[in-house]
């Protein structure tokens, strides 16, 4: 099985080819044409302990994150990263769909209120410009514009509750 | 059942650790709840529980009415109201009393005699408690500021008596600075506040925050058990709490423990309190305020001196004496890092939801006090703290490399957390260097610990065995409905939060 | 990374506990594992993990070239044995060093010079520690029983030289009681072993079992740390053990201590050890054995005294000194409470098996050290303690409180524990009057707690409700498969094992 | 939805009918004719909260016991019972199912191992007489007959690996 992943990271490790010849318990994948090889143990839905040939043991904890992306907890770090098959991503990009787009939506990063729009359709907005506060937790949160452009729509009203990853706000599309 | 009952009149953290002390003395704990909260640790942990309303706290934990009828339904008649919502409202003090309950705190007069700012501080300064030096009315020239610096010592502010918000306030760091900033100072207030009105104030340079726990129970008497550094604060919230402090000598202690006393003793204070003072470089100690309520951080004291604060908090509130009957000597070093369900890889913004996995650490030196376990569902409408790390160690050192080794055997699923946040400040040499001032988050960075290169290869291949599992159709997958979904799409837009790493 | 490795050559609980010393030391921790512990928690917190072989001891967790070969490919340096496997095999330790590994734990000389019991009695009787008095040879008459008697005391024990098993043995509590007992032993003796020969020992009558931590360096200083207090015993096996013991004053501490620490310099004694003594009631103590190890209940030691024993032995194998440099006093009471996969309703009968849901203790007072945590399988193949709750008050009084909290708070579905046993016996009587001997266990039965009227009303009321819920299809079914399997019919014939409750 | 449990104890307490007018959140459940009533929440699959009208409140955790029974952990107490809809309950006992009957097998406790067979069929044993060795976390259990009769069948070899709950003999029926 081939898959792709897409770290966070920008530069060559952006985008990086895998490859399951075997699965668990004894596992071989092909990373970048690297081969990386042992055990690997399933202890609870998502949770995993890899032992590498060389002994490494490490215990790896995979859920999805709000966003749809893949949340990786491993001790003292969490890395997150689109995970798809090679098939899925090539015919993903081929559609136009795979490619890092400048933002067009503004979602709520957490489970809120809106307390306060601070912007109408038609309002140019410049980068980092706030455009609404989000009440969570007894904390007020700006919520600011992902980059310069024009507000197409404003999805939600203030008052209103919303989950996370709920589209606050438009952008007018810039390509 | 006729153990007497106590009602908490509180949630998460804080209630449970009441329960705990209940149970300890053989009180029957009593839980409110709001819809929010109905299934939540310190309902489940309790003898009986009230509902009392909808999320929002002012109309459930913050109506006096609602919790003093609960107390009467499920005769209860211990009223303990933890930290926040009500716990420092001379009001309902007095409404609990009134309604022929016993309030587990200080009196109302003590509450209120503390509850206002200048007020307090007429007060405690009649006892001899010193305040922060300052002048009581505008200086009529610089030379009444320059007296004013003899006798206080350098450097000093100068404030616009019309002013506030930083502006038209100068540093001045000698005598021999004085006129020209006297005059400069004059002029800025003229032109931003239409008054030339000038004071001058002691400047206190690098202070840190350290308070001393206060105990008085019903016969009179008052003691003190030491101090806590809680100099680091983000937004001036307390983040991570020490005792003892590394600033604090044995002598230094000894004199703020007997002001802090004499603080207490001024306002007749009963059951456990705290008094904050700003400490200077050098030594020199002034009042801020007194805290009346046991504190989030009161566990550091409880590990370093051997004392139950809450179960002295319950046994006060019943007329006996406090049970510590000798002076106690400090023993060892004790941080807690408050663990809030934030995320400090997007500027600490709240995460709430469901804890689908939770590892607390545990063995040597590590006590957790929390008010969730996995399943728990942190709701949107309270204070986000989930837990409590308190670490023990013989000393500073061993303290700070158990709490490294607490917080990275942690896991917290599901939301995302401060942990991490911990870990990158455990390692920053200012902090282990113990040089740390109410300043140093505001010029404190977050930067995610990076994974090394082997730790990436794991995570990438977990996922892809994962997803091949998943494809195979013969293992569990990733829990929480990836399952279901399956591989996510390429997302065609990052969300405005971005990236994490 | 070039941090030392160190490899635990042990598996659950106490492997975790070495972990967590180990990364308090900053060296990194290798597990080894056999099929039934691939996902157990003390492979999934360390660094690195070898596997060792089938699920049988004596095929993985017991074979030293396997420990040694997993040592040598991960690039452990040092070798931590914890407590049972191979921890007191002197071959073992030699073979470690042997390899140019470094053994935490004293020197294979030490270890055989008190693994054998006759022969490590010789060796600290010569170094002045007292053991049990008795006749080396039979004894001619009555009139030596007598003398004996004379000398150290009644009661004596008359023991059939040829004897075992308890058969013809007789108790004498005066020398008038003498010449009748012995001419009835003598013929007793003759009729069972076909033997006559008869000696006597003093009868040390409802003693406890109490032993001293010590804790020697290289540079040869030897300390005492106290004693523990653990005559609780079921089958010989230790299960709830106290520190101090509340039969202990500091004047007899004071000495068992200075006798422990000859003990042990008898021995030229490295690393943390265990000196067991039996105590009579008049005060007077004999040493039974040394054990040349870390043991399971040390952590009551370590809260009592604030020390952290296993980091010590990790240090000390490094060659550095002990990092206590003065004297420690004792503060406070700690037990510690030994929680087995066993169900105390049925004879203690093992209960291996899933852990479905697990809520550990948590507050004031209370250091869990584990080796599981939900969703872990206990396997059928080694000691089945799960859990050790460890727990300090500021004394016996207020540690019995907490435990009971403690243990009312847990929650251990999927298999039965231990925990209802422990509370049926903190309840005990004679237990909180701390009236007990190694014996009190043999002549204690356990009770389970009955639930109240209103308690079984509830475990009712809940079965109904689930069960309503599962046929109206709208909520979640007990967990664990009954959801799949309905309710369950009547089941025809009562297994063996019959009823709980 | 009516309901009966047939507790362990003895007694006139051993059955009980049980009859849900209401289900959660705001149950309603008549105990042999008595009412409880209060307000009822699922924490986690099978861990329920009961607040009931006085304000008490009891977290009782629900699972299937090994031999197909209910177990019900509350605090320091575990209870164990059967719980069966009234018509099934019905059913069984009017074909003969439903009554306590003498054990006709011996199965295990515990998962183990056979370590030793001490009786063959056609064996007269005794109620309490030893039958054979289990050993299970280092320990040896001895399993005793439950009651005097005849071995039907041992189902079990010497060496053979059980799981709780599996039969290890039968004994003839007595009826």
């Amino acid at each position: 099985m081939k898959l792709r992943a897409r770290l966070p990271a920008s530069g060559p490790k952006g985008d990086v080819r895998l490859e399951v010849a075997h699965g668990a318990p004894s596992f071989r994948v092909q990373l970048d044409g690297r081969t990386l090889a042992g055990e690997a143990a399933v202890f609870r839905p998502g949770i995993w302990s890899l032992v590498f040939e060389d002994g490494r043991q490490i215990e790896v904890s995979l859920e999805p994150a709000s966003d749809g992306a893949l949340r990786v907890q491993f001790g003292s770090a969490i890395l997150t990263f689109d995970l798809q098959d090679e098939l899925t991503a090539l015919a993903l990009v081929s559609s136009g769909r795979g490619k890092t787009k400048r933002a067009d939506v503004v979602a709520a990063a957490m489970p809120g209120r809106v307390l306060k729009l601070m912007v109408a359709p038609g309002d140019v907005v410049a980068s980092g410009q706030p455009i609404l506060v989000l009440e969570a937790m007894k904390m007020e949160n700006e919520v600011k514009a992902p980059r310069e452009g024009v507000v197409e729509s404003v999805v939600v009203a203030a008052g209103q509750a919303v989950s996370a990853g709920e589209i606050l706000i438009r952008l007018k599309s810039d390509g | 059942m006729n153990r007497p009952r106590l009602l908490i009149a509180n949630r998460g953290e804080i209630a449970a650790r009441i329960i705990r002390a209940c149970r300890d003395l053989g009180v029957s704990p009593v839980a409110v709840f709001s819809d929010a909260d109905r299934t939540s640790l310190h309902v489940r942990l309790a003898d009986a529980a009230v509902h009392i309303g909808p999320p929002p706290a002012r109309e459930s934990y913050l109506v006096p009415e609602k919790l003093i009828a609960a107390a009467k339904k499920t005769g209860a008649t211990f009223i303990h109201p933890g930290y926040g919502f009500l716990a420092e409202n001379a009001a309902f003090a007095q409404m609990v009393i009134d309604a022929g309950l016993v309030w587990v705190g200080p009196s109302p007069g003590s509450i209120s005699a503390m509850g206002s700012k200048t007020a307090s501080r007429a007060k405690v300064m009649a006892a001899g408690v010193p305040i922060v030096p300052g002048m009581t009315t505008p200086a009529k020239d610089a030379a009444e500021v320059v007296a004013f610096g003899e006798k206080n010592g350098y450097p000093l502010l100068l404030k616009a008596a019309a002013g506030g918000g930083g502006k038209g306030m100068r540093v001045v760091r000698s005598a021999g600075e004085v006129p020209a900033a006297f005059a400069r100072a004059q002029s800025e207030a003229k032109s931003y506040f239409a008054d030339p009105a000038v004071y001058a104030e002691l400047f206190v340079e690098k202070s840190r925050h350290v308070e001393i726990q206060v105990l008085g129970d019903q016969t009179g008497r008052i003691i003190a058990l030491g101090e806590r550094e809680c100099s680091l604060q983000r937004r001036h919230q307390k983040v991570l709490e020490e005792c003892p402090s590394a600033a604090v000598t044995p002598e230094l202690r000894a004199r703020m423990e007997k002001v802090a006393v004499a603080a207490a003793r001024a306002v007749d204070y009963v059951s456990a309190g705290t008094v904050e003072f700003l400490l200077a470089k050098d030594g020199r100690f002034f009042f801020l305020e007194m805290n009346t309520r046991i504190q989030v951080e009161h566990p550091v004291t409880e590990v370093v001196y051997g004392v139950d604060l809450v179960a002295e908090m319950i046994r006060i509130a019943r007329g006996e004496p406090m049970s510590i009957e000798m002076r106690l000597e400090p023993r060892g070093h004790a941080l807690q890092c408050r663990i809030y369900a934030e995320d400090p890889a997007r500027g600490f913004a709240p995460s709430p939801g469901k804890i689908r996995r939770l590892r607390r650490p545990q063995g040597p030196g590590v006590r957790v006090d929390s008010g969730v376990e996995e399943g728990d569902v942190v709701p949107l409408d309270y204070d986000a703290m989930l837990a409590k790390f308190v670490i023990w160690g013989k000393d500073r050192d061993e303290a700070i490399r158990r709490a490294r080794r607490a917080l990275g055997e942690a896991r917290v699923e599901g939301i995302e957390t401060t942990i991490p946040f911990f870990l990158a400040m455990l390692e920053d040499p200012e902090f282990l260097a113990n040089d740390v001032s109410t300043q140093f988050l505001d010029g404190w960075t977050y930067q995610a610990a990076t994974e090394t290169e082997e730790q990436q290869s794991a995570a990438l291949v977990a996922g892809a065995l994962d997803a091949f599992e998943r494809a195979q159709g013969s293992r569990p997958a990733a829990s929480g409905g990836a399952g279901t979904a399956g591989l996510s799409p390429w997302r065609t837009a990052r969300p405005t939060f971005g990236v994490r790493s």
